[in-house]
């Protein structure tokens, strides 16, 4: 009805994360944004457009351009959050995380531990992931590289609602948070390459903050659990849509951070269901599929009604033809035959 | 009697030729682009073909160059089919990545490059191992690596620099300069003004060429190639250039000014060397114009060629990841 | 007896590696060595002494010392291999990758793929893991990180038998292979720091290969699967030895190869005691545990008596302090309680 | 009236004080690893005494260092005390780390001193962020960042210092160039011989300083952080200098001759500069050996504390991965 209409408010992911990062640059002088193409005159507003606007409030100290240099850029997040300050990194694709992995792993994470406890990391590094065509050095999803280096927060966002709240909370997270985003569900390249999928959210004006950690159950369900992140999310819902019809109940989960993994609420589903379906876009072997897949294997196997399956990337390198992308990434199909396959 | 009065006319005739074949080949690209017919996005090459034609005109195909995100010219210039790499652009099994690399990737080992590498300075550390396998062989072969200003602040240009220089690997180091990294210019993001200043840190020479002017590009190249086959090391080339159109298919170039842009495209080397070419009175308009018309119906071709050649398969896409 | 004392060749995995470096160099002109201080007159012979000597036979041309530079480390072996040369590159320390994760992840791991199969990378890369209480920067043990690189293969020596029938196939291998050591087994530290492991096999004069993918069965038993590499490997060998007593009878694999894994050998197994426990000194979440784990649990599901469990490095950077670095490390004991907890 | 005859005597003795307390300490450390009473290994500053004091006598304990795997120097030059410092080599619970960092990750935020960065090249990276915070809050702050010979051919040196220029940031870049990358000479790895020259890609002071010599290290030291602090940004010193023992607690160092150590230990920083002290009549051999005394006192508590430290517990083997 039209007070309802009225009182939503439609935001992209893009919008959303720079209405978050604005907010808390307003909120806190400490915090400020820096990489490659962020605040050029005439520029991009950042590889995806999700800083325009930012340099003209917040000016040339504030979003800070670097020379193409990624260890400087991690290095410098890293040393000035040592400081005190509360840097937002930006990595265009984050196919470009491996220019700075030293950094990450061996300094960003473990400075804290090394020294006894009396420091600390809160930075923030954002990376866009996502096959779009460009093959095999700018579609990566290298999230789950992250999850195996203790001292780190691994979040993804899959709307602009949870995109707002977790790039906030990040932001104000006295640890390293690397902030993962799937680039065809930032709303900037419109629908249709995005499948179809419904890229606006409800994003309040009133300020507020999702935790890092805590998962949500996107569709209810009592016949499979099914966890996925960024665009698999939505392949995973629309194949819940349709397995519904066939008397699958899908219970669709975004865990939104995989560092914390917030178990609970998962296994309180797989207790439930007693199947559960694993789809992410990282490739397979090693992929965070296989850290929840384990998990439940020793936290509630005798729940386990069926095996647990994973959807993933296959092993492979990204083809840039379209017919072969998408026979690697995980497609509506793939994924719904995957739960029939464990629920007849 | 300068370098140009000393080319023999078909010498001259043929590097003009390359050069409109790079500049079509874009052309054509972005004109089946925005109708829609090719995957991804494009980085490409208009404006700075001098560079690839001159240094690519003294390799052969047992010499090796690596690549960049904006490689269609390199491709082209080094001897790939315009249409294995038209059908490339268009995903088909028949591109010379079989469809896997698309733009950013384009190469073709049978012509001696690598599939081009588009992690801004992952070529540079690539090359040295090229150097490397040349000088442990003792053949004549020499490795050329193109990159941008941008990628001269990665870590990769300074260790595999310095690599070359103390290995003394036969590879020349092109960089084309056209004076910014995606929106940025390289003032800002460097104190010196010239990338040959830092070859001096490796004890490397560092050459500043005129990147618009394809005679000054052989002319350089030459000199770079023959020291470097002579085991006497790397050598830097700077080539001063300019791209004429934006970065990326979607740049509306609001970083940098209409005169600039103009100042830069009244060298576009093509019109350049045309321009001299019948000055000195070396070729006639018709000459030139058969020529063009070579050129487009070679493109043509390309194109039918790739619209016409069967897709790839889905079995293709789990292939080629382990020898 | 004697005859077969005197046919007893007993190696340590250092001499066992430089034989089969060696042997691979003599055999095939395009093998070559390259890293820093791996041949340098009056030098260390590489950071473990494995190269010593090989200068001498070989020459500065093929045993090529390199700047302090990992990415041209990396960038040279790549490039030479895609030329048809079978460099094997020497990191001094595994924790070093991290400098050329690029090279590995986004040029070695796909530069065969993205030519269409024209091209291959066959090269080697040498990278000694383990903690011994050298701190957060020189004790990891990153090869799950690799596992989860389509394109790489991963293998760990865990004896000198096995070490130089792998590096020979490594080396011949037409892809690149990551290589683990651990520093504690090298042999060239002794015992008394490996804890009392006897740290020599028997070596054959004649030549062989060890195929990479093949599992090795160490201990035969009923009660349950442990799958173990490195120094764990022995440290889950000594706690099935205890069980033992206590009537719980410890099948003991190395797996030897995590890419390509042997889960023929490893789900023979399962199926046989109905339990699996994972043991490695890398971290726990994302570890290579998890793999497998995940993996039996898709494809051995019902054959699972208990939960899977992993036995690994706990999710921190690596503490100096021996009583810490211990406590964080895979214990005989922990691994012993583990197998218990699920034998009951 | 050179830079020594301008320096009040106190200030003399303070810094022969410090030389002395740095190598005493690494002696003392070598003797109780030798008896065994240490975890891990050691990487040792013996003959490299000057550059740390010279440098580091300027700071305050809200200026900032880096390290590298060779820290200990550098730690007590800072600040940190003999007691946390020997202890957290002990792995005790009452260490600058509360043992967790070890040898190779010695530091103090207490006193303005990271962890040590043992991955070479790694302070390189991670100081540019120390000086942009100083930069951004517009505070005096300066930042030094200690490294060798050998990390200025990793990428971190080259992103870093390129960094740091366009950004103009209160950073001095101090090379401790000791001719050596654990058994490798520079020149087999460089062909350019100082390492000063390698500024220049930046549009960076370079300056060579005797590296020997404590109050040459002073003098520049001074005049490269007041540059840094007026904002005019980096500076690299180069201090030529050689460590007097092997790279880590088991080098034979066959790869360097006797005769070019004997060289090096003739021009010993302690020696030079007691005896200058003594030649000048600033200070008696009763004096110096007062000193000597003090510095003995102090060790002799320090591997006492250390040796009557608490443990770490396995509890605290779980805590601080994250805050
Ligand atoms: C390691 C890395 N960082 C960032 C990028 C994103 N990127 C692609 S091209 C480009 C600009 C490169 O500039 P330059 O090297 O001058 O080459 P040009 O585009 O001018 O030909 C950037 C930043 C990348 N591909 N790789
Ligand atoms: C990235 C990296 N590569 C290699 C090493 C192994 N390593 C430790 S110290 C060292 C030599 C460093 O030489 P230099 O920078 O001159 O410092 P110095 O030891 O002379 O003080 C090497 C190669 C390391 N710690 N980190
Ligand atoms: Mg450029
Ligand atoms: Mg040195």
């Amino acid at each position: 009805m039209p007070e309802q209409q009225a009182a939503e408010r439609k935001l992209t992911i893009a919008e959303a994360l720079r209405e978050g990062i604005a907010e808390e640059m307003r909120r806190d002088p400490n915090v400020f944004l820096i990489g490659e193409d962020v605040g050029i005159p005439g520029g991009f507003g950042g590889a995806f457009g999700v800083y325009l606007g930012l340099p003209e409030e917040f000016g040339a100290e504030r979003i800070i351009d670097t020379p193409i240099s990624e260890k400087a850029i991690a290095g410098a997040a890293i040393g000035a959050a040592l400081m005190g300050m509360r840097p937002i990194a930006d990595m265009q694709y984050s196919d470009f995380l491996f220019e700075c992995m030293d950094e990450l792993v061996n300094q960003a994470a473990k400075m804290r531990y090394m020294s006894g406890g009396k420091l600390k990391v809160p930075m923030v590094m954002r990376a866009p992931v996502g096959a779009t065509n460009r093959g095999a050095q700018h579609g990566q999803c290298p999230e789950s590289f992250f999850i195996h280096v203790p001292g780190l927060k691994v979040v993804c966002v899959s709307d602009a609602y949870h995109a707002k709240g977790l790039i906030k909370s990040a932001v104000r997270d006295d640890n390293p948070v690397l902030v993962f985003e799937h680039k065809l569900l930032y709303g900037s390249k419109g629908r249709a390459m995005a499948g179809g999928i419904e890229l606006t959210t409800h994003v309040p004006r009133e300020e507020y903050l999702v935790p890092i950690g805590k998962a949500v159950v996107k569709r209810p369900g009592s016949s499979v659990t099914v966890v996925a992140t960024h665009i698999s999310l939505y392949r995973a819902l629309a194949a819940a849509q349709e397995l519904a019809a066939e008397g699958i109940e899908c219970e669709v989960i975004d865990p939104l951070s995989l560092v914390p993994l917030d178990t609970e609420t998962l296994w309180a589903s797989v207790r439930k269901t007693g199947r559960l379906v694993i789809v992410h876009e990282d490739t397979l072997t090693g992929g965070w599929g296989a850290e929840v897949a384990a998990r439940a294997a020793d936290e509630c196997l005798f729940s386990l009604e069926a095996p647990i399956k994973r959807v993933a990337a296959h092993d492979v390198p990204l083809p840039v033809a379209p017919i072969m992308e998408q026979t690697v990434v995980p497609s509506v199909a793939r994924i719904k035959a995957t739960i029939k396959g464990i629920c007849q | 009697m300068d370098y140009f009065d000393r080319q023999p006319t078909d010498k001259l005739l043929h590097l003009y030729c390359q050069l409109l074949l790079l500049r079509l080949f874009e052309e054509r690209v972005y004109h089946v682009f925005l109708q829609g017919e090719l995957p991804g996005t494009l980085h490409q090459y208009q404006g700075q073909e001098a560079v690839a034609v001159g240094v690519c005109d003294h390799l052969s195909h047992t010499d090796w160059i690596t690549s960049t995100h904006r490689p269609h010219g390199h491709a082209i210039a080094k001897g790939v089919s315009s249409r294995a790499a038209m059908a490339e652009l268009y995903g088909k099994a028949t591109g010379c990545c079989g469809g896997k690399g698309g733009s950013m990737h384009l190469g073709d080992p049978a012509v001696g490059m690598l599939p081009a590498i588009a992690i801004v300075g992952g070529g540079n550390s690539v090359v040295i191992g090229l150097g490397l396998a040349f000088k442990l062989r003792k053949t004549q072969q020499a490795a050329v690596c193109f990159f941008g200003d941008g990628a001269t602040n990665e870590g990769a240009f300074h260790e595999s620099l310095n690599f070359a220089a103390v290995q003394n690997l036969p590879i020349v180091f092109v960089c084309e300069n056209n004076l910014y990294g995606a929106s940025t210019a390289y003032h800002k993001v460097s104190r010196v003004t010239d990338v040959a200043e830092r070859a001096k840190a490796y004890g490397v020479p560092g050459v500043i060429v005129d990147g618009m002017d394809v005679l000054a590009v052989h002319q350089s190249a030459a000199e770079a190639l023959a020291q470097a086959r002579a085991g006497n090391g790397p050598i830097l080339l700077e080539c001063k250039t300019y791209r004429f159109i934006g970065h990326s298919r979607s740049d509306a170039r609001g970083y940098r000014s209409k005169e600039e842009e103009a100042e830069w495209k009244a060298r576009d080397p093509i019109n350049t060397l045309g321009g001299r070419l019948l000055g000195s009175s070396r070729a006639t308009e018709a000459q030139l114009g058969a020529i063009e018309a070579s050129v487009v119906a070679e493109l043509d071709d390309a194109v039918e060629f790739s619209r016409n050649s069967p897709d790839t398969t889905p079995e293709m896409a789990l292939e080629d990841a382990y020898a």
